[in-house]
């Protein structure tokens, strides 16, 4: 994922709105914890709390690689540098039967081609028929069971209409189902996600309904026009907030970054 | 058992048309000269397994030696989709292409079952997932002593199974390192193996974080430098970023891709290609 | 996660009354300090868990800890029978106690369910033995996909899992290598866990063969030089062969054994012991 | 196991039955050949074939030790003299799940402290009552499954009335069951114990009825003489044949090993 030089809104510092969204991204991860990372963003997002505020963020690659410490960003989910600096390196079997599955890693990040106001993610095809699709995308890699079993789920992903549907065509990585209790009947052991981060603002799930709100903008977004980027009609939560803007440190520990 | 043979020789004798094939490499060491000679030698009605299908499952779909993939994550990653998968999925070019479509987490257990020699393996896995109708692959099962279901996968017994590796000594033992992802399981797996590596050794000295398949397990090795490019082998050599770019371009347009094939693929022998 | 502590620390914070332990270290790297600690300390009522109770089982034992074990080989290895252990199962002495019996297969794949976070594991085993009738955990299972029956065994978790290692950084990393056993399976699968270690170190380099237990996934670190003895640490201590031998004289006889524990264990601070 | 005084048979060469039997037992070895070994005289004999005929034995121990080649007779399982000479070192659950489960090893070596007719193997209790036994015995170890899944077992045992019964006392490791067909129906994929090497003979299994009748006897050791050892009425092979004496070789490789 290469910076967007989408324009910023007018009196808003020189940050680009991706940029705004993976400092964010990289904010949501307290130090110490244990990050299950997908590539791109959510790689440079746990990389850049690394430099940042976290240096403590255990990272952990499905390739294998557990604690690693990257000097660089890595530029696949297999780069050689995860491996030279991981605590471990172990088999793509045991990185989920021992280290994903038994709920040890407390959050795990992914993005999504299509996102619905349950956090259901979609990454499989595009269209209602699974044999004929319209888009077919690449499947489901780590995720189902990343959002399975992580403690915790934060999902990164663009505002658009396109991406945020009042029903995914394709559950391939549940969020809350259809609602609340749904992860509990279905055996689910993480909590599922937490925190839906784009380039507009954050969502975050009703504490009754499990139904993701809008509890965030980012600096100079205004909350109608996150609504009107969302396919469901988007609520708005009662204390909604507006993102701090991006730190001068931030955005150089990003751009240096990249 | 172990034999060191030339991979024009270990293709012919162990992949044969209609087979199960396997070819693994989480990222690092992709047996991208492998799966040439497969195409080279024109193999078809392929059912192609990997968790990972990226660029060489893409050329060998786009040259028509597919007939089903079994996989959980199919893109050029980090760039993005791969046409040719997407032209057979989606437009049956150059013929029809049967999907069996997992996680990650399900085929590495699948994986594990046939290293094991069990039928099957439980993970937590799939629970709500709309795979789970798409995929016959996919069952519950329920645990004898606490009644939680779980979710079972049949075990994968490739016919072949394909993997790169760093070095192997003359007996035939092979050691590979860094990243070593569900090689071993899928050599153990499969009911026949290939195993290209960098260079053939006199000896195997001990590395950290070495996996050593011993040579009864392996059936063949072929001393392919390079044949891993674009990805890599950590030791020998670095991924080549620039072509998982460029492949973006070539495999979008069908043409583009033919004209690549004929002169990349099919107009070289393995020693040229490498 | 990782603390670095004293091992009468350890063990008076990680292990209670009535709680189930596990010690393991496959005849390399047994936590024997660890287990006179338990001894020194009183502890009553545990569920001892281990695949080859050997020594330090039988002076666990003997000297009236345990309530109950599970196991699937008891025995002085090269040497000949547990005195203790027979005698508390043949007679109830110091105190009855209760079995609950498996094959190594069975209790190897019990704790790798148990670090897998599964409720149980399948294999190919126990099918025809008598084990079947005598051991509640073991039951039948029926592959979904090809009706084949299997052996189910629940997961192994204990309260507390304690292994001995080579080294730990001072960071709480662990490192141990050589035969490894199921070490890794054991801290994974367990709710509390303590490794003791040969050496605390400022780096742990890389070295072939050797497993690293991050920081996070272990309770509790003690430095113990030669906290394996009479078993050994490769690369620190050979094993005691004699001691082994020896101990066949001092288990035999229930006098023998009390003047013994009073002498060698709780006679002795773990200084003195080790 | 240290070498026996036994005194030989007149007129026999100056070895001991021990001696006989392990060198018996070694030359089971063919080169090559994959070998899942106990300790005892099943390492004894193994590293005997290593030493003599069989350079590329494979010697697998049950503590992940996969191809070791000991300078010295390893003293225990878990010898550290295995680890260091071992083309690959794994855990204990790959040893059994990876290795040992699917068939991948050819011979199977086991002792036994009861063994009966129909070559099934008792290394738990001694007594009817499991629960209250006359003699406890160390149990299963890794046994029940050598004996399931390697493709031959071979079992050496000192032979006499208490170790040789109609019945074992319990089934620790299944040889024929009740007889011909018994592993077939219990899905057990080796064929089972295909000769039980003692001190006085070998026992074969009965091509029709599996069960165990003396093909071989030692030099200087009388059929009669191991029916009398045998707790059921022991059958001679319509072949029955005598085993080479130890050559010269083979006992100079044994007494330099111990």
């Amino acid at each position: 994922m290469t910076a967007q030089a989408t324009p910023t809104p007018a009196g808003v510092a020189d940050w680009s709105s991706d940029e705004m969204m993976t400092i964010e991204a990289a904010r949501a991860l307290r130090d110490g914890t244990r990050c299950f990372v997908g590539i791109g963003r959510p790689s440079t997002a746990a990389n850049l709390a690394r430099r940042t505020h976290a240096p403590n963020l255990v990272l952990i690659y499905e390739s294998g690689t557990i604690g690693a410490k990257p000097g660089r960003l890595p530029l696949s989910i297999g780069d050689g540098v995860l491996a030279e600096t991981a605590d471990a390196v172990v088999s793509v079997p045991e990185i989920f039967n021992y280290w994903l599955q038994p709920g040890r890693i407390d959050v795990g990040f992914l993005g999504a081609a299509q996102l619905d106001r349950y956090g259901n993610i979609n990454t499989t095809v595009i269209g209602d028929d699974y044999a004929d699709p319209k888009v077919r995308l690449p499947g489901a890699g780590g995720a189902p069971e990343i959002a399975a079993s992580c403690r915790e789920v934060i999902v990164i992903v663009q505002h658009s209409r396109r991406a945020f549907v009042d029903r995914v065509d394709f559950v391939t990585s549940v969020g809350y189902g259809s609602g609340a209790g749904d992860r509990e009947r279905l055996g689910l052991t993480g909590r599922g996600p937490v925190r839906v981060i784009t380039d507009l603002g954050v969502l975050e799930p009703d504490p009754d309904t499990d139904e993701l709100i809008l509890t965030r903008v980012h600096p100079g977004v205004e909350p109608e026009q996150v609504r009107a980027a969302t396919g469901w009609h988007l609520a708005f939560a009662p204390d909604l907030a507006t993102t701090a803007p991006p730190t001068a440190e931030e955005l150089a520990a990003l751009r240096d970054l990249r | 058992m172990g034999v060191i043979t030339s991979l024009a020789d270990a293709i012919a004798e162990l992949v044969h048309d209609g087979d199960t094939v396997a070819l693994e490499g989480f990222t690092h060491l992709i047996p991208v000269a492998a799966g040439h000679e497969i195409i080279r030698q024109g193999r078809r009605d392929l059912t192609l397994v990997r968790m990972t299908p990226d660029i060489v499952y893409d050329q060998l779909i786009g040259a028509g030696c597919a007939r089903k993939l079994i996989f959980s994550w199919a893109g050029n990653p980090g760039v993005g989709s791969l046409h040719r998968f997407r032209d057979a999925v989606q437009h049956g070019w150059p013929t029809p292409l049967e999907i069996e479509e997992h996680s990650h987490a399900g085929m590495a257990n699948r994986y594990v079952a046939g290293a094991a020699g069990l039928p099957f393996a439980v993970l937590r896995g799939y629970r709500g997932t709309d795979l789970v109708a798409q995929t016959p692959t996919i069952a519950p099962i329920t645990c004898p002593f606490t009644g939680e279901v779980l979710t079972a996968v049949p075990a994968l017994t490739p016919d072949v199974g394909i993997v790169h590796a760093q070095r192997a000594d003359r007996a035939g033992n092979v050691q590979l390192w860094g990243i070593t992802g569900v090689q071993k399981e899928t050599v153990l797996a499969s009911r026949r193996s290939l195993v290209t590596v960098e260079e053939i050794v006199d000896e195997l000295e001990p590395r950290p974080g070495a996996v050593v398949l011993p040579s009864w397990t392996v059936t063949r090795i072929a001393e392919v430098p390079g044949g891993a490019h674009p990805s890599y082998a950590m030791g020998y050599s670095e991924r080549d970023n620039d072509y998982y770019q460029a492949w973006d371009t070539i495999s979008r347009d069908r043409a583009a891709f033919t004209a690549w094939l004929g002169e990349h693929v099919l107009g070289r022998s393995v020693e040229e290609a490498s």
